[in-house]
């Protein structure tokens, strides 16, 4: 039992931690690069070898560590130093409710591949996302500077109004899956539903059978399109990453909340907006995108197929394996997205970023409410 | 027993909560303890919900926060409009009805 | 009313006014966008001619019915119910109401056409032509809703509802203070009968309920009458002067309350003040309103209670008596008169004077057949009048006129024809119903000192073929004593005045054959069992005394009538056309009686002296200064103000400091003692 | 073990509590303890079983409600000398007493209400059933409490935003 969690946790901090941190600075170059038709960071190197610049990271690392750090003067000292902590501990606290795998049966121990596997997981993953707001607070008050103020003012404003209005844009999936357990909904999302299937049940058209052969995998991006547009854009705004990074606008207030900070503690801000990253790209993919299952091959098939030829154990390893791997893919993808998205849109205005929220989102996603209660409401009937 | 320990704690923060209110002459740190005595209560009220198996504690609870919310956003936006009027927010130098 | 003939039609004859006033209302009030010129007329005359057809159909299918079952009703909804009280909003088209609404929709819309031509050249302010019109058609909808009415209540509701529109007609022009002044004297006055009104009806109401036969319809009241018929009151000890005193019929109680009501409304002893003055309104007004129909609303009502009547002689005596005595009083001041719409009008008071007598005889049908006659030839003279005052540019004293026979031939005419008619000459319609009103008065063997009534009644007569033919005279004949630019400028008027005109000439001409007494008709050879026909007609839903008579007693009656009047035509023909010097001469012998008789015997001062003053002072110094000002204001409301202020200033005060967190401290202290009594 | 983590999570309120009370320098620092207290306070409820609530008072209290603490006293920019450390007053003292009496009496009365334990349904204090409570039994409360919620809504926008004379 405690080793089954230790072995989580591992999994957890060696993969996203240690794995995707480093790379995901040096994706976050490349990408640009690339985008900028330029070579990108490609000088580091060990006895002449720069591996495309693999070893930038390190380099970084070594870099932060070394730099001297500083406390302004008139400063909250405690709050000063407490406060990187307070903005990274929320994005890792988040992944321990993030399955990333599904639910095994091997010998007569059944066991689950997420860390704390409670009921009400998305609800805490709601709550510790709004408990992040406080790194950038008391980051921007405690410097005692006009610029980190003003950031820090922009950072617990935006991010607020963001929370509500990423629940808001949540309550349609939940409706649809009925349940906040994550375990459960990626589980739901194994199966797979006939695309016509609609047509019959709202026109009453009845398709042809052959057509019952073109069925989807039920994501939730399939079944709350919307939903997911709306989502992504709330979670990366609460991430105050580019496109919304108003709190911290190089050009307006030089770094926002942080600008104070140096050596490793910005380091640990910056880590923190990274980490983020690939969190946001979990909770999304196991939210949306089906979370650890493969479209169209249900765990039973695996299990089932493969077993009946080596064993049910070793089928059970292959879909683990199997699992994990899309899971990962999955954030990956949305890992890439996300760069993609933030070295191509430009910084939006602050006030630009509080109407989106408050003009844009909130209508729509309580629109989006109340059209798919209706839409389950009259399907039930159907049924 | 557990219940009891909460109980006793909420009477503990409700009290602080009050000391808080009566002493402090900054309206933000007043409206802080005020939401400190809120808390106190719904503590009581989970408490004993759990004693007595009624979920009737929880709702009261939820009903509470939201009056706390819409409390809160009042009285700050009622703290902002005096520190315009008045550079101050010290209790005792808002104590007319009008200006 | 199990064998209730329903009749749906009748609601539009009422409702169809009111249409029309609504349409006007809207338009003026609201809207503020005046109809043109032919909407308003076609709207105003059209409601009118409309209701008179349905009334005619109305009358058609009621004569097709047995004289027993001769009514027809039409219920829209209960309009009010309360324990055992209920009122329906509910039409009654017996006999009665079907004479009366025939004569109020048929000289109502021919009265409405005269207006067109009368109100044309009315430019003393914006609107007036089509606010006049909306006052017009509200009065029809009121004199309808009265006459129709299945209740009291309802017929309360158009009594209120003429006497608002009389109000709002006589003050028409209310630029002019003066007729706003009649206008208000008119209402207030027509208040104490309205009093009288109400008291009746609750007094009747009363008195059924206490033998659980509490009803207001006229049908289920004549059924349930014999009930109270033998109760009696007994009267205050300060009433005991009065004859019968100190118990009286209840019935008679009632009925002099009712017959109080009737009086205000048409104008007799003691309140006939203010019809002379309501001249001021429009002619075509008082042509309509305070002649043909509104006046009349008292007689209507009579002789619809006159189940009550025929169980309390005592009232009916009162108003055999009181409306002799009227007809006398009026006729007499009507002689001095100089103004041609002021003579009218106490030619008004005197004729209704005669038909509360016939009313009070009994002879309700003669009542009624008087109140016919009355409204077309009546209606005839005051629009010929007002045809006059249009010739003469609103001239009205007779004095400035005079010869006017030659500018104005068709109007001399047919304004000869009316005064032939209220004469009393036959065969003109006048002659008839006068001529059953003297029989009755002559048999009202049921009246103490009824030889007086007829001997006051047969003079009545001879006054006003006097005064009538010297109104004539001094108009039409003689030399013209106006300015000469006047003069100049008299004309004939136009199509939309003499049609009218020459109509209810026609009708006064015609109107007494509609029911001839049995002499008559037996002299003309009728079979005898037809004869009568109007009373006959009226009989079921009359309680009246019928009387057996010979021919030779009505052909004896109708000749010394006929002496009567010629006497007083050939005394007119004498001082105003053979001798005009002598009117003169005499005025000047009797300076004094001519000038108390031109002031109307000075009623109206007195009533002032008596009244007016002593309300005025009384409710400017006690109700007001004392009462309003000084106790309800000064210590009721700012008392109780001063108070709560003293005590907030001196205690509250105090405790409110200003400090939240004091507040906060006082909160707790009782959150404490509350819990403390809780522990405890 | 759960009598332990109530014990430490207690404790932390406790302390929360004091540090927002006689941290007379900055309000800033007396909110952020205040958090303290709010988070230690939703650990609590989970352990007496109230999933949700807990959840949602980290979620509504310690995410936005002190966020908007801060952020009021950000926008203020309230220096220090606004919170210079008060006179004693009477009142001070009339406070302790009456603080005093509150608790004796809360100790005394709330822990005589308590009563038996009763067995709690499967289930007890997750979003179902207290979702389930709160949509039929206090359905009205529940509607009642938007209204109030729109209210103080409009009441905010109305006095926090300049008057443009």
């Amino acid at each position: 039992m405690i080793l089954g969690v230790i072995i989580k946790l591992l999994f957890i901090v060696l993969v996203v931690a240690g794995l995707f941190l480093p790379l995901i600075t040096w994706v976050e170059r490349k990408q640009s690069a690339v985008m900028q038709d330029r070579i990108g960071a490609n000088r580091a190197d060990v006895f002449g070898l720069r591996l495309i610049g693999l070893l930038h990271p390190a380099a970084d690392v070594l870099k932060l560590l070394s730099k001297e750090d500083v406390v302004p003067a008139g400063a909250n000292r405690v709050l000063h130093q407490l406060a990187p902590a307070m903005a990274l501990v929320p994005a890792i606290v988040t992944l321990a409710v993030i399955p990333f795998g599904g639910t095994y049966t091997l010998g007569d121990t059944t066991f689950s591949l997420v860390v704390a596997d409670i009921d009400w997981g998305m609800l805490f993953v709601l709550a510790v996302g709004s408990l992040a707001t406080y790194g950038a607070v008391m980051a921007g008050w405690s410097s005692n500077s006009n610029w980190g103020l003003l950031g820090s003012m922009r950072a617990s404003a935006q991010m607020i109004s963001y929370e509500v209005t990423m629940g808001l844009s949540l309550v349609g999936l939940f409706m649809c899956f009925g349940t906040l357990k994550l375990t459960e909904m990626a589980a739901l999302q194994d199966q797979t539903f006939r695309l016509f299937g609609f047509l019959q049940h709202v026109f009453g058209i009845v398709v042809p059978g052959f057509l019952d052969w073109v069925r989807l995998p039920m994501w939730g991006l399939f079944l709350q399109p919307l939903g997911f547009i709306l989502f992504l854009t709330c979670i990366m705004a609460e991430n105050k990453r580019p496109p919304f990074d108003a709190p911290e606008g190089e050009s307006e207030i030089i770094a926002g909340y942080h600008m104070e900070y140096s050596g490793m503690r910005f380091g640990l801000f910056y880590t923190a907006e990274f980490l983020e990253v690939p969190v946001i790209g979990a909770i999304v993919a196991s939210l949306f995108l089906g979370g650890w299952t493969i479209p169209w091959l249900s765990t039973g098939d695996i299990v089932g197929g493969v077993g009946s030829v080596f064993g049910h154990g070793f089928a059970t390893g292959v879909a683990i394996v199997l699992h994990v791997t899309s899971f990962l893919l999955k954030v990956v993808i949305m890992i890439w997205f996300q760069m993609a998205l933030r070295w191509t849109l430009p910084r939006f205005r602050y006030d630009q970023v509080m109407d989106l929220c408050w003009k844009m989102i909130l209508p729509i996603s309580i629109a989006n409410v109340f059209v798919t209660g209706a839409l389950i409401l009259f399907l039930e009937r159907e049924a | 027993m557990l219940v009891e320990k909460a109980v006793a704690l909420s009477a503990i923060l409700f009290v602080l909560g009050t000391l808080g209110a009566l002493t402090r002459r900054n309206l933000i740190v007043i409206l802080m303890s005020i939401e400190l005595m809120l808390n106190a209560v719904n503590l009581a009220l989970v408490a004993f919900s759990r004693q007595w198996g009624d979920l009737a504690g929880h709702v009261f609870v939820l009903m509470v926060i939201v009056v706390a919310a819409a409390e809160v956003a009042v009285g700050l936006g009622i703290v902002i409009a005096l520190f315009r009027n008045r550079e101050s927010v010290n209790v005792e130098d808002s104590s007319l009805l009008k200006w | 009313m199990v064998d209730a003939q329903t009749f749906a039609l009748l609601r539009w004859i009422v409702l169809l006014p009111l249409l029309a006033a609504a349409v006007h209302g809207i338009s003026l009030a609201w809207l503020r966008r005046p109809l043109s010129r032919w909407a308003t007329i076609i709207l105003s005359c059209g409601a009118p001619i409309l209701s008179f057809v349905l009334a005619f159909a109305a009358l058609l299918k009621l004569a097709t019915l047995p004289a027993d079952h001769r009514y027809l009703t039409d219920t829209l909804f209960t309009w009010m119910g309360a324990g055992s009280f209920s009122a329906d909003a509910a039409f009654l088209f017996d006999p009665l109401s079907a004479v009366m609404t025939l004569v109020v929709t048929g000289v109502g819309s021919l009265i409405h056409v005269y207006s067109v031509g009368y109100m044309d050249d009315d430019h003393r302010e914006d609107r007036g032509f089509q606010r006049f019109f909306c006052f017009l058609n509200l009065f029809l909808f009121s004199m309808l809703a009265l006459v129709l009415a299945d209740n009291l209540v309802l017929m309360f509701l158009g009594w209120e509802g003429v006497g608002l529109c009389s109000y709002l007609l006589i003050g028409f022009w209310y630029a002019d203070r003066w007729n706003a002044y009649c206008g208000s004297k008119a209402f207030i006055v027509n208040r104490i009968g309205d009093f009288g009104f109400l008291i009746g009806i609750f007094l009747l109401f009363w008195a059924l309920a206490e033998v659980d036969a509490a009803t207001v319809s006229f049908r289920e009241l004549a059924a349930a009458l014999p009930k109270i018929a033998e109760q009696t009151v007994t009267l205050p000890g300060w009433l005991g002067w009065l004859p019968g005193a100190p118990t009286w019929k209840l019935t008679t109680l009632i009925g002099l309350c009712f017959f109080l009501g009737a009086a205000g409304k048409s104008a007799q002893i003691p309140l006939y003040v203010w019809l002379p003055d309501a001249m001021a309104g429009p002619t075509p007004v008082s042509a309509l309103i305070h002649a043909a129909t509104m006046v009349t609303a008292g007689v209507y009502m009579v002789c619809r209670m006159s189940f009550l009547y025929a169980e309390a002689p005592g009232a009916s005596a009162v108003i055999a008596w009181t409306g002799v005595l009227t007809a006398v009083l009026a006729a007499v001041i009507a002689i001095a008169q100089t103004d041609i719409k002021k003579v009218l009008a106490y030619s008004t008071v005197s004729q209704l004077g005669y038909m509360f007598l016939a009313a009070g005889c009994g002879a309700y049908s003669a009542a009624i057949f008087h109140v016919v006659t009355h409204a077309f030839f009546k209606a005839l003279l005051f629009l010929g009048s007002g045809a006059v005052i249009l010739a003469m540019h609103h001239e009205q004293d007779t004095d400035k006129m005079g010869g006017l026979r030659a500018q104005i031939p068709w109007t001399h005419r047919w304004f000869g024809i009316g005064v032939l008619a209220i004469a009393g000459i036959p065969p003109f319609s006048g002659f008839f119903s006068k001529d059953e009103i003297l029989l009755s008065a002559h048999l009202a063997h049921g009246v103490p000192g009824y030889e007086a009534l007829y001997a006051l009644a047969l003079a009545t007569a001879g006054l006003t073929a006097f005064y009538m033919f010297r109104l004539h005279y001094r108009t039409f004949a003689g030399e013209f004593r106006g300015t000469s630019e006047q003069r100049a400028h008299v004309h004939e008027p136009v199509q939309w005045i003499l049609t009218p005109l020459a109509l209810l000439g026609a009708l006064s001409f015609l109107g007494g054959w509609l029911g001839p007494s049995a002499a008559f008709t037996s002299w003309l050879g009728v079979d005898p069992a037809q004869s009568n026909s109007f009373a006959n007609f009226l009989a079921p839903a009359l309680h009246g005394i019928h009387h057996e008579v010979s021919h030779a007693t009505e052909w004896a009656l109708a000749a010394l009538a006929l002496a009567v009047s010629g006497a007083g035509i050939l005394l007119a023909t004498w001082l105003y056309v053979w001798r005009p010097e002598l009117p003169a001469r005499i005025r000047a012998a009797i300076g004094g009686l001519h000038r108390l008789v031109a002031n109307k015997f000075y009623v109206d001062e007195l009533y002032d002296a008596l009244f007016v003053r002593p309300l005025v002072a009384v409710s400017e110094g006690l109700l007001y200064r004392t009462i309003d000002a000084g106790l309800i204001d000064g210590v009721a409301v700012n008392g109780s103000a001063r108070l709560v202020r003293g005590f907030a200033t001196g205690v509250l005060r105090q405790l409110q400091s200003g400090y939240a967190q004091a507040y906060l401290v006082v909160m707790l202290i009782g959150t404490i003692l509350v819990a403390v009594m809780v522990m405890r | 073990m759960i009598d332990f983590l109530f014990y430490v999570f207690a404790a932390l309120a406790v302390a929360g509590a004091l540090g927002m009370l006689l941290n007379t320098r900055n309000a800033v620092a007396g909110a952020l303890s205040l958090v303290g207290t709010m988070v230690a306070l939703g650990a609590i409820y989970v352990l007496l079983e109230a999933y949700l609530v807990g959840v949602l008072q980290i979620l509504v209290y310690a995410g936005a409600i002190v966020v908007l603490f801060l952020f009021v006293v950000m926008l203020l920019n309230l220096r220090q000398d606004e919170f210079s450390p008060e006179r004693l007053r009477i009142t001070k003292i009339v406070s302790v007493v009456i603080g005093a009496l509150v608790g004796i009496e809360l100790l005394v009365l709330l822990p005589a209400a308590l009563g038996p334990a009763a067995v709690l349904p499967e289930g007890f204090g997750g979003y179902r059933m207290v979702g389930a409570a709160l949509f039929t039994d206090w359905v009205l409360a529940f509607e009642v409490t938007s209204l109030l919620l729109l209210a103080a809504m409009v009441g905010a926008v109305i006095l926090a935003k300049r008057r443009i004379d």
